[in-house]
């Protein structure tokens, strides 16, 4: 079976994703994440190679240990307020951004960045089309 | 290799999300997003130089290769950090990344050689040059470039 | 160039059941399965299949089945498809055809033709859950005799006792060394080996700076040709020194581990840089004649200050029986034999499924030597090669073997199928690799666990065989071929083990 | 199949047998008649089945007592084959003993047994000569003993000591007592015997037990499983096991522990029949080791197995049961007789009022001695005393 750490785990359900078996439960609210490790029995190991934060460990079977479970509160998009992802997750990502970039939009939801991308990049445009139609 | 988009010629027909999702088994890359009713902008991955999405993604499946952003699908672990990571928010995440992959082993992105307005291009010359005609016509129409 | 050998295995995927969860295409690193995320399907590629089962194991649906691939040439008695396709694999590479693990080919298995003993009425047999049964085994030279002298009831032992080992059970885990297996394999043996009450052998490959104080006291460390990884605390910190002159699945040759299994671990343990081949010659180049073994053996019984017993491990070959009694008398305290279908992570196929004798054979004629010429018990035997179960354990002892190595049983235990890959690095089951994506799948906890649960399912098993012959220590089955009767077995064979025909 | 083919494969057929041992000393060396113990072994009868017995019986030779007594048997089928190997054997000890006296082993032909072999005995010494000179007179025995053994057919040595001998043959042993007249032409301080339960009929007269080499004599009940073990060690060290008993086994173990090796006998039990590990792990550290060293050096001689045995030398006699005691054995004594007995009830036949009946635990040897027994460096016996030993350090 697999022992979580909390400290470490982000939320991002890559275990979930690569467990052959769907032994890694997800419940998504509005509100919240929920990832649940199921006491499994096998010793496939994909889970803890493809944790991006080595937060997993296989270990030997106990009955009596609880099922893991963490939980994480979706983060707010600045913009729309729509909760879009754990918090944990956005922190990694942008610690991980290249020094040059500015980060703060990573506060922001995609579809919020997308909306945005397409106004800076059409501005011209409609600006020019208004002034047609006006 | 990246994307040129001529926003003017733009006609909002969304053929090339359509094609992008027949070439990707439905799963497509192109987001056409319509600002008001007045424009119309796809939305691309832009093969960042300094790709953010590669930086966040810890698998390897996303990294540079040459000018573009390459993505290996035998590592993702759909994670949806790249999807975080995206300042453009174009790549997305269902249990796997989603992300432009410029058609790899076709001639031409399929995107490209579909638009029927001609918008599209990897070949930004190709878009300069057609600017310059258009420059050179109106000129010669004697009204404002 | 193109193949023109079949494929080995066929995959055949049940598609109703393949929930495309792509697990098997995680698990092969061999690239054996793709997904196609146009089709939403998994596709197969039987080439790259090296039959390893991991996929079958591990698929949730049970959707998988590698099977031998039933394509055939024409049926011929003497060029068998194995022949056919090594000779085509040389014919595409122009190279020694390399492999791994034991020898696969039908030599008669002796352990399959001896039967055991059991006692009934004269002799009542022991009930091992209710009696003591003693398993517990010394291990190198012991005193001709004791010399005793008394002081009213005081009791002195005024002979010198030479240094033994002292196992609780006769198995032990054989050389296995960090390069050829993976670190969490290596420490999963160390591991069960100090929990069993037993020993593992380092093989060539050192023992790494960090396990020392831990698993020192469970260590048989062991000098070959390349001398890699050997310095004075190597050699102290554990608790005998074997000297490796062959091993029974390349006797005479020596041993090659490549450069890209050289990772930096592996290179500091073994003191050569990383990334280098690291070559064992063939021969010692300081042991040319039994004179300089015996130099050697003195030099490291000087380098332990005759605190530990040292071992030579040689090959079973035709003649070893005296060339190991000049082993003893050149002061080896335990000969340990590797017989035929000794393991290994890489050898020549031809040397491996040519040359040697089988173990059984090489038990009986070494203990009948050393009992010929008195010097039985200047020595232990320690045998290996091809111990499968614990039967074929009980059955080297009464022919004269003190302790067994188990290998390839070892690994099996961890998850190896004995796919005979081993050569290439790309172990499915984190055992013969240096990837650390893929070592990364051996989990220390769990495999050291199956390791122990082995020596003791084994030795319960021996428990129960000795009681039902009516023996209750382990000492007094030790070359009691009165215990053991052969079935079909011609006449020579029955010579050389020293047993008789079931019935006589 | 030839000889030297069944050595190579070791063919050895080993007898299987349980039995009735008694065993009977005067501790103050005043010698009696077989009669006591042919009554108390004759009780036993159940536990033989008349195919096998035998007597060791110690102090009958006072008269040739600085010489060795051997008392040999010539078996084979006809008389000529007797004769022959007799010659033989005679050529043999001519060439490496001097015989002072011999003749042919009184019987009493009126009781019936079968098939009985020629039996002589000689009374020699060893002529030890050129490398030879350097050996004891003990190991040059033994190795002359083994010679006629194992390479003279049809002639066994079946008893070798001085001042003692062994009467075996195929019946029952109070049977045996009468053929050779034990309660009328012997006196002796020590007597033990033996009756004979073997599983297979082909039992034959050398087969028969106490067997004995030099002066110890074993009587033994029981089937050692570690036979082979034993015998291979034991081989190692030049003893040919040739009468297929485990009997043998057992003497030869005490010979080459107690007169080669000169362990005392509490270590010799300790080594035939040694602690559990668990006990040996419980022990204070000087003890541990012992017992450890002991059974490393000697655990080929562990004797694995039911037995009880009781081995006679001359003013000595011990009881040993094998470390799980599987097989019975009592010790008593009245006044200055020191019996053991697989029953008690054959000692209280001959004597019903006894001092003291106890049974000793399994390993522990049982030890009577006789006043004035001095042997090696074992002074330090409380003479003429029985103890049981519980621990030897």
């Amino acid at each position: 079976m697999i022992r979580v750490d909390p400290r470490l785990c982000i939320g991002c359900l890559s275990c979930s994703n690569v467990c052959p078996s769907q032994n890694i439960l997800r419940t998504e609210t509005a509100e919240e994440r929920r990832i649940r490790w199921k006491r499994c029995r096998e010793e496939c190991d994909l889970c803890v190679e493809l944790c991006p934060t080595e937060a997993l460990t296989l270990v030997p079977i106990d009955e009596s240990a609880p099922e893991p479970e963490v939980s994480f509160p979706l983060a707010g998009c600045r913009i729309c307020g729509r909760r879009y992802a754990p918090e944990p997750m956005l922190r990694r990502v942008e610690a991980a951004l290249p020094k040059s970039q500015t980060s703060e939009w990573v506060w922001d939801c995609p579809a919020c960045r997308r909306r945005a991308e397409a106004e800076r990049t059409t501005a011209e445009t409609v600006a020019a089309r208004r002034r047609r139609r006006v | 290799m990246a994307f040129y988009v001529d926003i003017t010629r733009c006609i909002g027909c969304r053929s090339c999300e359509v094609a992008c999702e027949r070439v990707h088994g439905g799963r497509g890359h192109v987001q056409v997003h319509f600002v008001e009713d007045s424009a119309s902008v796809p939305l691309f991955c832009h093969h960042c130089e300094e790709a953010s999405c590669a930086a966040a993604c810890f698998s390897g499946a996303l990294f540079k290769e040459d000018t573009r952003t390459a993505f290996d699908v035998e590592k993702c672990t759909g994670c949806g950090l790249c999807s975080l990571a995206c300042p453009f928010g174009v790549v997305w995440t269902d249990k796997i990344a989603h992300k432009c992959d410029l058609c790899d082993g076709r001639p031409e992105p399929t995107c490209v050689a579909t638009c029927p307005a001609d918008a599209l291009s990897t070949d930004l010359d190709h878009l300069s040059r057609r600017a310059r005609s258009r420059g050179a016509r109106a000129a010669a129409q004697g009204g404002r470039r | 160039m193109r193949s023109f050998v079949f494929p080995e295995f066929e995959i055949i995927r049940d598609e109703e059941r393949c929930g495309s969860c792509r697990g098997c295409e995680r698990q092969c690193a061999l690239g054996t399965h793709a997904y196609d995320p146009v089709a939403d399907r998994l596709v197969s590629d039987d080439r790259k299949c090296a039959g390893c089962q991991r996929c079958v194991i591990f698929c949730p649906q049970k959707a998988i089945v590698v099977r031998p691939s039933p394509s055939f040439y024409r049926p011929n008695a003497s060029w068998s498809r194995e022949k056919i396709e090594d000779l085509k694999r040389q014919a595409e590479t122009g190279g020694v055809l390399l492999t791994g693990c034991g020898s696969d080919k039908p030599f008669r298995i002796y352990w399959d033709h001896i039967l055991l003993n059991a006692s009934q009425v004269t002799n009542p047999s022991i009930d091992p859950l209710r009696e003591p049964m003693e398993l517990r085994t010394f291990l190198g030279r012991k005193p001709e005799m004791l010399e005793i002298s008394r002081e009213g009831k005081e009791v002195e032992i005024k002979t010198e006792l030479y240094p033994n080992l002292t196992v609780e059970t006769p198995i032990l885990f054989s050389a296995m060394s960090f390069g050829a297996i993976s670190y969490n394999a290596f420490k999963s043996l160390a591991t069960a080996a100090c929990r069993s009450g037993t020993y593992f052998n380092t093989g060539e490959g050192g023992l790494p700076r960090e396990m020392r104080g831990e698993f020192g006291r469970c260590a048989i460390v062991q000098v070959a040709s390349g001398r890699f990884g050997i310095d004075a605390e190597y050699l102290n910190v554990a608790q005998a020194v074997e000297i490796k002159v062959g091993q029974g699945a390349k006797p005479g040759i020596g041993g090659h581990l490549p450069g890209e299994k050289v990772s930096a671990a592996v290179a500091e343990t073994r003191m050569i840089p990383q990334g280098t081949d690291a070559i064992s010659p063939a021969p010692h180049h300081d042991i040319y004649s039994i004179e300089d073994l015996s130099t050697l053996i003195t030099a490291l019984k000087e380098a332990t200050n005759y605190e530990k017993p040292i071992s030579v491990k040689i090959a079973a070959v035709h003649n070893f029986a005296a060339i190991a009694s000049g082993i003893v008398r050149a002061g080896a305290d335990i000969i340990a034999i590797d017989g035929l279908r000794g393991g290994t992570g890489a050898a020549p196929k031809a040397i491996r499924d040519n040359v040697g004798i089988p173990t059984e054979l090489a038990i009986s004629s070494l203990d009948r030597r050393l009992r010929e010429e008195g010097i039985r018990n200047r020595s232990s035997i320690i045998a290996a090669g091809g111990f499968r179960s614990s039967s074929d354990v009980i059955k080297a002892i009464a022919l004269g073997a003190d302790a067994v190595y188990i290998g390839s049983a070892a690994l099996i235990a961890m998850g190896c199928t004995l796919c005979q890959k081993c050569y290439t690095g790309n172990c499915n089951w984190g055992i013969c690799t240096q990837n650390p994506r893929l070592s990364g799948r051996l989990n220390v906890e769990i495999a050291s666990q199956r390791l122990s649960n082995l020596i003791s399912a084994w030795s319960h098993e021996i428990r129960e065989m000795l009681g039902g012959m009516g023996i209750n220590a382990l000492e007094s089955l030790r070359g009691n071929r009165d215990h053991l009767r052969g079935v079909g077995l011609y006449e020579w064979e029955l010579d050389v083990l020293g047993i008789k025909g079931a019935g006589e | 199949m030839d000889r030297k083919r069944r050595s190579r494969r070791e063919l050895y057929t080993k007898e299987i047998c349980a039995c009735s041992i008694f065993g009977a000393m005067n501790r103050e060396g005043d010698r009696f008649t077989g009669e006591g113990v042919m009554k108390a072994i004759a009780s036993m009868r159940v536990r033989g089945n008349g195919l096998g017995g035998g007597f060791a019986a110690y102090g009958i030779y006072p008269d040739h007592r600085d010489l060795y007594a051997f008392h040999l048997m010539f078996t084979g089928p006809t008389d000529p084959a007797r004769r022959a190997a007799k010659q033989e054997l005679e050529a043999f000890l001519a060439r490496k003993f001097d015989v002072y006296f011999d003749e042919e082993i009184p019987t009493d032909d009126s009781v019936f047994v079968r098939d009985p072999p020629l039996l002589w005995r000689y009374f020699v010494l060893p002529r030890k000569e050129g490398e030879d000179a350097e050996m004891t007179e003990e190991e040059y025995i033994v190795r002359e003993i083994m010679a006629v053994n194992s390479k003279i057919e049809n002639a066994y040595v079946f008893s070798s000591g001085k001042n003692m001998g062994c009467f075996k043959g195929v019946a029952y042993p109070e049977e045996i007592g009468e053929y050779f007249m034990l309660d009328r032409l012997y006196r002796g301080h020590t007597w033990t015997v033996h009756g004979r339960f073997p599983t297979n009929t082909q039992a034959w007269w050398g087969g028969a037990h106490p067997f004995g080499l030099l002066d110890t004599t074993v009587v033994h009940n029981g089937e050692v499983s570690s036979y082979g073990t034993n015998r291979w060690y034991l081989e190692m060290y030049g003893y040919a096991c040739t009468l297929q008993t485990d009997t043998e086994v057992i003497a030869y173990a005490a010979d080459l522990l107690m007169r080669r090796q000169k362990l005392p006998i509490e270590i010799v039990a300790k080594i035939l029949a040694p602690p559990i590990w668990a006990a040996i792990d419980r022990m204070d550290e000087k003890e541990k080791r012992l017992m450890t060293a002991l059974r490393m050096t000697y655990g080929p001689l562990l004797m694995n197995g039911p037995f009880a045995v009781i081995i006679g030398e001359t003013g000595r006699m011990i009881g040993l049961t094998d470390r799980i005691r599987l097989r019975p054995l009592t010790a008593a004594t009245r006044g200055e007789i020191f019996y053991i007995s697989s029953e008690e009830a054959s000692i209280r036949l001959i004597s019903p009022h006894l001092d003291r009946v106890w049974t000793p635990r399994g390993g522990e040897p049982v030890i009577a001695e006789m006043k004035g027994y001095e042997k090696g460096s074992e002074e330090s016996y409380e003479k003429g005393s029985e103890k049981s030993y519980e621990r030897i350090c």
